[in-house]
């Protein structure tokens, strides 16, 4: 088997008495989805800070494309090329569509330091921006301030910025929460069509998304892996059944 | 509401008629005064691309100000006293042309802010705010007890330094200068905030977490706008020595950096003109509530007062409404 | 040039004996010195105290904080001269500034609860320039009278033979003892439990029912009548003038950003530590250049570098822990 | 900041060419330090209006204590009032910053405070006249009263700044004993615990200090209050007669030395009191009787001369014809005062503290810098 994408081995993480990561050991393969689900509280959260860089693991190595990125800041897994998505919308506000989607574009060019040229006019910025708003089918709103967009909207365009960065994984921290049916929906549909390009890491409430999207599922309950597997392997596991579904119900 | 870019053209028109009507009707203090309105704005300009833009609420620009003012001092005094300026590895003559002043001042204050901005970036929030006013405090006490340079007496230049081809010394041909210096530097500032440094800067003050998300560093880009913003504070400060042949620690002072940030509330934070529109205010009440009373600092506390309770965003934000830098 | 560089004329020569500054150094000095130390760096407790307290609670940056210090101390002169007594003095003083810090609370400060940093320090700039003018307009432009009175006058010899100012020793007391009374009234009262958590959860104490305008109103009062307090002890033995507030007041932030802001127990340490670094090093520092520099060199190098003491250790604090010693939000 | 006083009948004024003199006071009105400005100024309009003149016009400004604010203030009425005679500033640090470039653009200055060391040597110039002091010579004087006291051991004491290196400087050029101790204190310090302990270990028998405004309340009363006995000395301007009533009784029996006093024994300085209480209600300062003595100068040259006669109107100054609340008062060659200056002891009249003259510490006492005034 090919290396994996992303992987974790042996992670740990703990806040004082609480074990928020105990021995996680995940791994992201080429064009699949693996979701990650588990009960409030199980350290889904925790575990994406520690992926992405903003929480340094106790214990444990984060490996991405094969290199060890675990001492990496925020910024240098980025550019080794994690795209990540948010939970709560982490966008530029007072900012149009374009201009956020260009930041990531930007991002991804490693060159900020321009003072004179007005970015906008950028033809290579400005291009990879408008495809990957094309991509998330924001193209009409590209003028519109990011302010004015819907919810749903807003995790389009998170989409689209991750995008703009051409990364060889994605992050996506709860993409579906808060969207209405027909918002999941469209959503589904994008996300089902980026595994081709990237493989997703994709930690979500939403059940229905996550069987209808994830490839393999991983199931964290305290902190723990409880369980690896195949949507049907996953769903006939009673030990999933019993500690993840049986208190969601 | 009024359209951003008629106040701006109104503030530069009145810029340009104010004094040239002080010229003809003879009023040489008016030319004085929008001389200071220009140099102040210029310092808050300063400061607006690290506050306005990139977030950094600095209590301590007053060092740079001061900086500035320093560089102008020592080497005017130099000049003038026909004494070499002792380096320790070599020395320099002094000078009294503002073109090498300004480049020095700017050099100089641009490399400080970038030592004090590296320090103090480690910190955010109000730990920035009074760790800059720590450093600026700093160099408030070094000035008092600089005694080569007049210590807490400052010092006087005789004759206001010279530029080519101009009598400085004439009140509107310094005004016209610092004018367009001022110019000069808000449209750098306005190509700034459109280009690529000036769009990252802004993610980097709404959402920094986005900025090292998409691969950059957030750190790296305010510090940037730390120097810049010193950069032109300095270049201020040199201006303002200038206008007062004079400078003194006062320059350095924390009062003095309260009263740049000030200005730049006042007008409007983040605006490209909102520091130009606050220096004027701020000039303009200064001047005519003193000519009311000598209590006139209680009705210029109220009128702030105001304008920070009922008009969020400045005059600039009560006159326009709310709009980001960009459009 | 001018200044500094003097003229050429005859100068006393230098007659400061090197021997003598070998017997400032005696241990009765040291302590002395550092009684000195700990006696300013309480006052500077008292005021700290309060800043941080309304920071952790509210989350505001007062600089107005300074002038409740110097309406203190202007109400406890004017008082102290209408009636003689000092006690009641102190009384009035503190009760004036409660009164002020809650009026201005209603009128002006909780407006800025919601605005940004920027906006508060915008403000309460503005407040003081009311209340120093303000001040100005109703006392005169002439420093105040503020004695100590007879019962607190004159000095007491402490153990170990230092003669000590009564009335310091009754400062540093009655610092303490304040210090403690806060302590008792967030740990162990109703108040202190709301105050709490306020620090902790703003959303939270509404939830649960508590008037949190009032709250604030009172954690206000509080803070200003601690700065009133201030302003009035020290005031009988400084100067009552326009303008007192604003150097106690820059002091009093360094003191809360070293100990971490919103901690009253690094407000305590952080003003220990500026008081003693301010005095210790104002003494000490000249007599250490001393040792390797010419005296009239040490001296200027010392004292400029005692008053930059302090803010040298605040950014090394910082540097060492952005949020302060004991902070744990910015 | 801005207030036009036109002294005496304005309406006598009206149609007329405007007024024949032109005068601006940049003073401190505002902030810390206006109590002193406040003196001058009301000590100068007293004098203008006695005088009757009505062709005299006095523009007043406030500098805010802030040295930028007096040079533009300064270019103002150079610029714009066009006066011919500048006055008032009472900070030597905002003199330095005026005068040099106000002198040299022809105006007149009358210095009724500041006196810093360089516009007495070197940096003199015609049209300055000081008719305050040289900033040392109170100092000086402090000085010459220590040896006649008898102290053969001094602690000093002295903010570090030049003013302050000054003041020192000033003492030790004529006191004659030792030094116990020499102290430079931060500016605008408040409190003086640490040095206080340190007069206490120095074994001096006697402490001079030089502290203005708040600085010496603060000092006074914490000396007081700390069982230190050894006697003080300080210069007029801890103990004038705006600040003394705010030292108190901490002040009682301080001996200090001034050029000035309220009740020097001749014709023009009791009827200056009297007639400076009865016009704003309180005792006049050192500050005030410097104000109003620059006025009378300034009266008394405008008689012989006026100011577009510069070389006439210089030599009328330097005649100094005018009855000093001082007694007798002339210029040296540097144009600063030769006078006599006198040690004080503080007392209490009824209410009131004030001084009380003891004796005289330096009679007809020039500035030490005058050799070097090159005009």
């Amino acid at each position: 088997m090919t290396e994996p994408v992303l992987e974790t081995r042996n992670l740990s993480k703990r806040f004082g008495a609480l074990t928020a990561s105990d021995d996680i050991s995940i791994d992201l393969r080429a064009g699949e989805i693996h979701a990650v689900i588990g009960p409030n509280g199980a350290g889904k959260t925790t575990l994406i800070h520690q992926i992405c860089g903003e929480l340094r693991p106790d214990a444990g190595e984060i490996r991405l494309l094969g290199q060890d990125v675990t001492r990496l800041g925020t910024a240098a897994r980025a550019r080794a090329g994690l795209g990540r998505t948010f939970q709560v919308s982490a966008l530029a506000m007072e900012d149009t569509v374009l201009q956020n989607a260009v930041l990531g574009a930007l991002g991804a060019s490693g060159r900020p330091w321009g003072f004179w040229r007005p970015v906008l006019n950028d033809r290579a910025l400005r291009t990879r921006a408008q495809e990957a708003l094309h991509r998330v089918g924001l193209d009409e709103m590209m003028a519109a301030p990011c302010a004015a967009l819907s919810h749903g909207q807003r995790r389009q365009l998170e989409v689209a910025v991750a995008l703009t960065l051409q990364p060889r994984a994605f992050i996506m921290d709860e993409p579906m929460a808060g969207l209405g049916t027909e918002g999941s929906k469209r959503l589904t549909g994008l996300l089902d069509g980026l595994r081709a390009q990237a493989p997703i890491l994709l930690v979500e409430h939403d059940m229905d998304a996550v069987f209808a999207l994830a490839d393999r599922i991983s199931v964290l309950v305290y902190g723990r892996v409880i369980a690896t597997g195949r949507v049907d392997e996953i769903r006939a596991n009673p030990e999933v059944r019993q500690a993840y579904l049986g208190e969601d119900a | 509401m009024i359209a951003e870019r008629h106040v701006n053209l109104a503030l530069v028109l009145g810029l340009i008629v104010v004094p040239s009507w002080a010229l003809a009707a003879d009023e040489p203090f008016t030319i004085t005064l929008a001389t200071r309105a220009v140099i102040l704005a210029l310092a808050a300009v300063g400061l607006n691309i690290a506050l306005g833009i990139g977030g950094l609420v600095s209590l301590g620009h007053a060092a740079f100000f001061g900086i500035g003012g320093y560089v102008m001092g020592i080497l005017a005094y130099h000049a003038q006293t026909f004494t070499p300026l002792d380096l320790g590895a070599f020395s320099i003559a002094g000078t009294k042309a503002m073109p090498v002043i300004w480049l020095a001042a700017i050099v100089l204050s641009a490399f400080v802010a970038a030592v004090i901005g590296a320090l103090s970036l480690r910190t955010s929030g109000v730990y920035f705010i009074m760790i800059t006013l720590a450093f600026g405090q700093m160099f408030y006490y070094f000035a008092v007890s600089w005694r080569s340079y007049g210590g807490a007496d400052g010092m006087s230049i005789y004759v206001r330094n010279s530029f080519p081809g101009l009598d400085t010394l004439v009140p509107i041909q310094f005004f016209a200068l610092c004018l367009v210096l001022l110019g000069l530097v808000l449209y750098l500032n306005a190509r700034l905030v459109r280009s690529r440094f000036g769009l990252a800067l802004d993610a980097a003050r709404q959402v920094p977490l986005r900025v090292r998300t998409v691969g950059l560093d957030p750190l790296r880009l305010k510090l940037a706008a730390f120097v810049l913003s010193g950069a032109v504070t300095g270049l201020a400060g040199a201006l303002y020595a200038d206008l007062n042949r004079f400078v003194s620690p006062a320059m350095f002072s924390w009062q003095f950096s309260g009263e740049i940030m000030v200005l730049v509330i006042l007008g409007g934070t983040g605006r490209l003109f909102g520091p130009v529109l606050g220096a004027v205010v701020f000039v303009a009440l200064e001047h005519f509530l003193g000519g009311l009373t000598d209590f006139w600092q209680i009705y210029l506390g109220i009128i702030l007062l105001l304008i920070v309770l009922f008009a969020r965003g400045g005059i600039i934000g009560l006159l326009c409404g709310k709009r980001g830098l960009h459009d | 040039m001018q200044a500094g560089a003097g003229p050429g004329v005859f100068r006393g020569p230098p007659r400061l004996q090197r021997d003598r500054t070998a017997r400032h150094m005696s241990a009765i000095l040291i302590v002395e010195q550092i009684l000195n130390g700990l006696q300013f760096g309480v006052m500077l407790f008292l005021m700290a105290a309060g800043l941080t307290l309304i920071f952790g609670v509210m989350g505001l940056i007062n600089l107005a904080h300074g002038s409740l210090y110097m309406i203190g101390a202007f109400v406890a002169a004017a008082v102290a001269g209408a009636t003689g007594s000092f006690l009641l003095a102190m009384i009035c003083a503190l009760v004036a500034a409660a009164v002020a810090g809650a009026i201005v609370e209603i009128v002006v400060i909780r407006r800025l609860y919601a605005a940004e940093h920027l906006d508060q320090v915008l403000a309460t700039f503005a407040l003081i320039l009311i209340f120093s003018e303000g001040t100005r307009w109703v006392f005169g432009s002439f420093p105040m009278y503020l004695e100590i009175p007879d019962y607190l006058s004159g000095a007491v010899t402490l153990p170990g033979g230092i003669q000590y100012p009564l009335y310091r020793v009754m400062l540093i007391g009655a610092g303490l003892a304040v210090g403690l009374g806060l302590w008792a009234l967030i740990e162990h009262t109703r108040i202190g439990i709301r105050i709490r958590a306020g620090e902790n959860d703003r959303e939270m104490v509404a939830a649960l029912g508590v008037d949190i305008s009032r709250l604030y109103t009172l954690v206000f009062a509080l803070g200003a009548a601690l700065a009133g307090l201030s302003g009035a002890m020290v005031g009988a033995i400084q100067s009552v003038q326009v303008g007192m507030g604003e150097p106690v007041l820059i002091l009093a932030f360094v003191v809360i950003v070293i100990g971490g802001i919103g901690s009253i127990r690094g407000a305590l340490v952080g003003a220990l530590l500026v008081g003693l670094t301010d005095t210790l090093g104002g003494v000490f520092l000249p007599e250490l250049f001393k040792l390797f520099m010419a005296p009239a060199a040490a001296t200027s190098v010392g004292s400029a570098l005692a008053s930059m003491s302090i803010y040298i250790v605040m950014s090394l604090v910082l540097i060492w822990r952005p949020t302060g010693l004991f902070g744990g939000r910015a | 900041m801005r207030k036009l006083f036109i002294a005496a009948a304005l309406s006598a004024l009206a149609g007329a060419a405007g007024a024949e003199v032109k005068v601006g006071m940049i003073t401190t009105l505002s902030g810390g330090g206006a109590g002193l400005g406040i003196d001058v100024r009301d000590g100068f309009m007293l004098a203008i209006e006695q005088s009757g003149r009505d062709d005299i016009e006095v523009v007043i400004e406030d500098d805010q204590r802030k040295p930028g604010i007096a040079v533009q203030l300064a270019d103002k009425m150079i610029q714009s009032d066009k006066v011919d005679v500048l006055t008032g500033i009472i900070w030597s640090n905002l003199a330095m910053a005026v005068v040099p470039a106000a002198t040299a653009q022809g105006v007149f200055y009358l210095s009724p405070n500041a006196g810093p060391s360089q516009l007495a040597g070197a940096g003199c110039h015609p049209n300055y006249f000081n008719v305050a002091w040289q900033n040392d010579n109170l100092h000086e004087a402090a000085g010459a009263y220590a040896n006649s006291a008898g102290y053969e051991n001094s602690f000093l004491m002295a903010p570090n700044y030049p003013a302050g290196r000054d003041a020192l400087t000033g003492y030790k050029r004529m006191f004659e004993g030792d030094l116990a101790g020499e102290v430079y204190t931060k500016l605008g310090q408040t409190d003086y615990a640490a040095e206080i302990a340190q007069i206490r270990a120095s074994g001096a028998d006697s402490v001079y200090f030089f502290l203005p405004g708040g600085m010496g309340i603060s000092f006074l009363k914490q000396y007081a209050n700390s069982g230190v006995e050894i006697p003080v000395v300080g210069p007029a301007f801890s103990f004038d007669q705006g600040i003394l009533q705010a030292v108190g009784e901490a002040a009682l029996g301080v001996v200090n030395t001034s050029q000035w006093s309220k009740d020097i024994d001749n014709p023009t300085n009791l009827a200056f009191v009297k007639a400076f209480q009865a016009e704003y209600g309180r005792l006049p300062s050192l500050y005030a009787s410097q104000g109003f003595d620059t006025a009378n100068l300034l009266l008394s040259a405008l008689e012989k001369a006026d100011p577009s006669d510069p070389d006439a109107f210089r030599a009328a100054l330097m005649e100094a014809d005018f009855d000093s609340t001082r007694g007798k008062f002339r210029f040296g060659p540097n144009h600063h005062p030769i006078q006599t200056i006198y040690a004080r002891k503080v007392v209490k009249e009824g209410d009131v503290y004030t001084n009380k003259i003891i004796g005289v510490a330096l009679k007809d006492h020039a500035d030490a810098y005058a050799d070097e005034c090159k005009m």
